[in-house]
């Protein structure tokens, strides 16, 4: 048993802290929700060039050769940072399962031009329903012998109108059940019949409605095998919740700094606010929230790292992540007073992001489910 | 016991629901301090204030020789209510006149005061749009340690000094402003003076503070010698402090009707909602962890309600609610919380959506409510402040800070 | 719109408290905690004599002809008091229902005898499951042509052990429906194959077992129609729900009195305990709750002296209730320190009587299900 | 970064699992304090105490010359929780002399004390069973307020006074007691001293104060003229406030893994119930009510477990756990309270029922953890107690009190 950070992690989570708080700054994190890319280009490429995009691949596909731990670590500092853009949706919602169940040709081709900074990817699984049960998913590829073919809206998805690549997740057996039916394609932004429209969003981070008309992808392009889909999207649910939480663990510890630090230099009634007894225990509360997020996505994710079962421990983890970050950022606000309502006040970034992690890769309600089944009820 | 609303009530209830229907036909109307926002939200709410004034219904409760009816609390009740669920925009005119400025100058202005301004408010004017300047940077929930100076010169008190978190500052005519008038003091609670302050004063310069989610309520506010005639102090010059202990307990004592009346709306919707909607796979009103929680609001709702009778039927009575005002903001902000999450786990990704946006779900209702109530609960006194009053007041404990 | 109690329901209330604080001290309440009958005959006869039994009853029937909030009133001053003893399994879960269906004959004879004291009455609904849904129910009555034959299980039967009579719940229909089959019969608890046995609890609140083995019933027997029953129980489960909100709504206003009155009294780091913003602000959670618990039982309470509809206000005050008690009395405890946890002290009595009242006449659950179907869910 | 236990500690489970599969077959068993309650399980108890003593599990994490097996630090947590899961009764020997006492003694006891009373401990005998008295009336939270006089006369302390709350005065041997040495101080933390009192002591009076649930646990206890040699001081005299600290913090470490144990059980037996029973017409374990509430109730344990890992790691690397400690009580205490209540509402009416009756469900444990969490939360320090240390401590945050 061992709680500690090696030596790598260490050294990239202070890499990453000193870059993001550079180049990362909250001036920029306005900016870019103001931004049509919703990302910095430039940050894009000292973000290749440090090797972040390709850190767990394998060496072979331009990677570092780190492992799911050390990506654990730098989304923590991405979270703690807010970090725009589509690295998420790029290295935890797309390569990571392309590590996993694309074949020779397919990692060859696309890990490489990720690590390289040469395209953007982004995934499409929820749609109007915004849930991510097979039930909530229609958008169907037929197959016509030779292609499939598209047809469908998919609604949230991060960052599409600047990706290069969808994974999208498709309807391609006979009938819909929760286990069989689906497949995940690789499609290119650009193909014909791929329309793009942003969903404005309270944080303005990018979020889109991908809708799909006769879009043509050759079998070729399936991700894993045909209507072998549920098990991507539940390998990815997994995965990338662990990350999300992760980069959600991180937003908390800095709502938690930033709250206690004010508390401390707030003076009422001629005292710090924090030596008021409410104020102090909120603050105490907020602490045993975010230590047990951390600690629990550690375990969550170490179990993912060592190839266990690890899903009622993810499902914990984003259950748990659901509930701090939105408790964080109110009883931070309420601690604030007006000042954390302000919109140059750092706090309101956090806040306006809750919900979007929240609702991305299963809410709360769908991952109490997932541990009362693996609780045997 | 007696929990009816006579027939008069219930009468003024469908008037006000028929107004609202056709004034506000085809509108996805902003009401509240987020009217004051947009010019062209702003405008329309003033033409609606007037609107009000004529149907007699802006001031009700007020004298008839102020510009009112002289309208019962319960026939106010009814209003406030059954406006808040509609969203009538102009309600409130920037929240001060219509709040506690008329009311306040009622009992402690002079008679020109009372000549001047209430008939102003009444109307349903531009000119009767009133802000408050009480808190200052080092004047939070610690609000008697106002710094703002005010120096008697002659007819007129200099005034130097910066507020903050002043809401309708940027559309206000007059302002309700507490300063220092008495530097010398042991209680920081003396030598605080209440006046009018003429808004196109030289020396007064306004700064937008947006909110978090873009929206333009606060402001702040620099005095450079501003000059004030002596008529405009109001009431006994360092005696501020009590006046405005009466004026913060008419600005808490309406928000129970108030936010009960859009709670009740937004509540149907959500019941709606879920009837109409299917999610991870199943339809949201079989869902029976959406029931209960919905069923737990609906609990809420009615605690709101009664106590919001409770309020209005004590000051039928001649009580001034101290305790119960306080109380009620509490609960209102504790249930405000408890709706706009239960709302949001509802619409799920939806509640993220711009409110304005063509893909917000419930008229985004409830994606203003989430965003909009942490600061709401920090307005008009945190959560700390109130319940300290009520361990004060009510349960007779020892001062807790 | 009116809060106030009119003079009979103040005269009643002061009359109430007299009486109550005189003969049932809390030392009586853990004597008759130990005692097998539960109750003090002495002091039954005493609430026989002023009128209580019967006050709710016409003239005719021995009664005072007061109204449900009168008897509103008396719960709640029971309540704040603890008053052990068969009160509400005779006049809340029989009398008001026998008021109700019963025809001339029985409320003659049932009603006078229990206005004079001559008899003890209780209700047999729930069984194993402790349920309150018809499908919880298996205990039949079968009809040979001439009686019926009752046979089966309740638990959790107040004060059986010294009651005359029982209203017992069966099954007479075919199969069972949620809203036919179930019919209610008058038992006499004498009669041949009747056992009663006492469900130790925590409360020593005489809660019994008693088993139907092949009792004959008459059909003269039955309270309202036959296979009617399901309306007699929900009918039970409103009037008698309400009047155990009223009991627990006395019961929470004098914990709250207790605990402020401690808060006050004790003195730790040179303060009274009530002067930590913390405990401070428990306390005036506890008084929210406790007004808004006061509030809507007179609400439904009065909802249902009008004659109209109240299933939802009746389901929100019992879901409430059940909130409320519970949390009084924890934070209650926490707030007295060891001084509260021991059997001395009054909490106590209070705090071990949360579960019976949480759990009679339907959990919270049970009751959250109501108010969304009542609100159209 | 690794959450996997050695082979080693996993071996160590499985002897334990085996060892209370044999032991405790076919009985009922009452563990914890509760033990102390009657003469037959106390009895018991310390038979068991024995033979965990020969086992070499009793005290293993001491050093050997004391009479442990120097086990690790997570070895010592596989014993704690897989022992409380199991309900193991005698483990803690009322809880002081385990919990503390020892590892007290080890830090700043004189050499005598060390070898006349740590092997009494090691060895589970009867003589080993200690007490703690460092409450009194008017010292509760505020403990430093401590009134029972220590006068020192010759070779003796001459001690009066009253404790109260003392869990088994009425069953140990020796009582770990704080009393005051000077009242001539400043500061209420100075003057205090810790010393060892023997129970047979003429002048000691023991009144039992049974629980509201009728359990004996508490003591009132009171002291006239009780003669203590002055060997039986324990550290330095008057610098009582500061060895009492470093004893509190011994107590707090331990109970997460001693709740995490005995709620895991819980949690299992609740997820069995479920699957078993039906109520108000549907098989529990299909209501997704009371599958979210067990979900929750999951993540909770889970967090407990990882906040036990935790600090055994740290102290592993020799971090005295200060706030850690703290931080873990209040999460015990908030978790058993949502674990009662979770419990109570899914055993529905039976959690009224007397646990030693037959009627009782799942042995009785939850009912009992219902009645118990109230005073569990209170000793060892109230919620607020751990909050301030936190605040303090950890945060770095000012006085609150």
């Amino acid at each position: 048993m061992d709680f500690e950070l090696n030596e790598q992690q260490n050294m990239l989570k202070t890499m990453a802290r000193d870059f993001l708080s550079r180049e990362c700054t909250k001036v920029k994190v306005r900016e870019l929700e103001k931004n049509e890319k919703g990302y910095d280009p430039d940050m894009w490429s000292k973000m290749v060039e440090l090797g972040w995009l390709g850190l767990i691949f394998p060496e072979q596909y331009a990677g570092t050769g780190a492992d799911f731990l050390d990506l654990v670590i730098l989304m923590e500092e991405m979270g703690r940072n807010i970090t725009p853009g589509p690295f998420f949706s790029t290295v935890a919602l797309c390569a990571i399962p392309i590590m996993k169940f694309g074949n020779t040709q397919q990692k060859a081709r696309y890990l490489t031009s990720i690590a390289e900074g040469k395209s953007i990817w982004t995934l499409a699984v929820a749609e109007r329903s915004g849930g991510y049960e097979s039930s909530d998913l229609n958008c169907v590829a037929n197959y016509n012998g030779e292609d499939f073919i598209i047809n469908g809206e998919k609604m949230f998805v991060p960052h599409a109108h600047v990706a290069d690549y969808f994974l999208v997740v498709c309807n391609t057996g006979e009938g819909k059940t929760s286990n069989g039916g689906l497949s995940v394609f690789v499609v290119k932004a650009k193909s014909r019949g791929v329309k793009t429209e942003i969903i404005p969003t309270i944080a303005g981070d990018g979020q889109c409605r991908v809708r799909f008309k006769n879009v043509k992808v050759s079998k070729r392009d399936v991700l894993g095998k045909i209507n072998n889909g549920r098990k991507v999207v539940d390998f990815i649910m997994q995965r990338a919740a662990v990350l999300k939480c992760a980069e959600v663990a991180g937003a908390c510890q800095a709502v938690l700094e930033m709250t206690n630090v004010y508390a401390k230099e707030r003076i009422q009634f001629d005292k710090p606010i924090g030596s008021f007894m409410v104020i102090q225990h909120k603050l105490v509360d907020m602490l045993t929230d975010v230590e047990g997020l951390q600690y629990l996505v550690y375990h969550a994710a170490w179990l993912l790292s060592t190839g266990a079962k690890a899903d009622v421990q993810v499902s914990i983890a984003k259950a748990k992540a659901n509930e701090v970050y939105q408790r964080a950022c109110i009883d931070s606000i309420k601690i604030h007073g007006a000042i954390g309502f302000t919109i140059d006040h750092d706090l309101g970034c956090y806040f306006r992001r809750v919900k979007a992690a929240e609702f991305i890769l299963g809410d709360t309600n769908l991952h109490l489910e997932k541990i009362a089944s693996g609780l045997g009820l | 016991m007696d929990f009816k609303f006579s027939e008069k009530e219930e009468r003024l209830r469908e008037e006000i629901r028929r107004f609202a229907r056709v004034e506000l036909a085809g509108r996805n109307t902003i009401a509240g301090m987020e009217e004051e926002s947009s010019d062209e939200d702003w405008e329309f709410a003033m033409s609606m204030s007037r609107r009000l004034a004529q149907k007699g219904w802006l001031t009700m409760a007020w004298p008839k020789e102020y510009g009112g009816q002289g309208a019962s609390f319960f026939e106010q009740h009814v209003y406030v209510d059954e406006a808040s669920y509609w969203g009538i925009p102009g309600t409130s005119m920037g929240v001060s006149g219509i709040g506690w400025v008329g009311l306040s100058l009622m009992l402690f202005g002079s008679d020109e005061q009372k000549k001047k301004y209430i008939p102003l408010i009444a109307s349903g004017d531009p000119d009767g749009v009133w802000c408050t300047a009480y808190s200052e940077p080092n004047a939070g929930s610690d609000f008697a340690n106002i710094q703002t100076r005010a120096v008697k010169s002659g007819d007129e008190y200099i005034l130097n000094g910066q507020k903050i978190w002043t809401s309708c500052a940027h559309r206000a005519r007059w302002c309700w402003m507490a300063v220092r008038t008495d530097a010398n003091v042991k209680k920081k609670q003396h030598g605080i003076s209440l006046m009018i302050v003429d808004m196109k004063s030289p020396g007064i310069t306004i700064k937008p503070i947006l909110n978090y989610a873009g929206v333009h309520i606060f402001n702040e506010f620099f005095l450079d010698n501003v000059r004030v005639p002596v008529t405009n102090l109001v009431g006994t010059e360092n005696r501020g402090w009590y006046h405005l202990m009466q004026s913060l307990a008419f600005e808490r004592h309406s928000m129970a009707p108030q936010f009960f009346g859009s709670a009740r709306r937004i509540l149907e919707y959500i019941v709606k909602y879920v009837r109409e909607t299917s999610y991870n796979g199943k339809p949201l009103a079989s869902d029976p962890v959406i029931r209960n929680k919905i069923a737990e609001r609906a609990i809420e709702l009615d605690t709101l309600k009664l106590f919001g009778y409770e309020i209005t039927w004590k000051m039928s009575r001649g009580v001034i609610p101290v305790y119960e005002a306080a109380r009620n903001k509490a609960y209102c902000d504790f249930f405000m919380q408890r709706l706009a999450t239960t709302g949001t786990e509802i619409i799920g990704a939806y509640s993220q959506v711009d409110m304005t946006s063509r893909w917000s779900r419930i008229l985004g209702l409830i994606t203003r409510l989430y965003l909009m109530f942490p600061g709401l609960s920090i307005a008009a006194g945190t959560d700390e402040v109130q319940k300290n009053i009520i361990g004060q007041f009510k349960l007779g404990l020892p001062r807790a800070y």
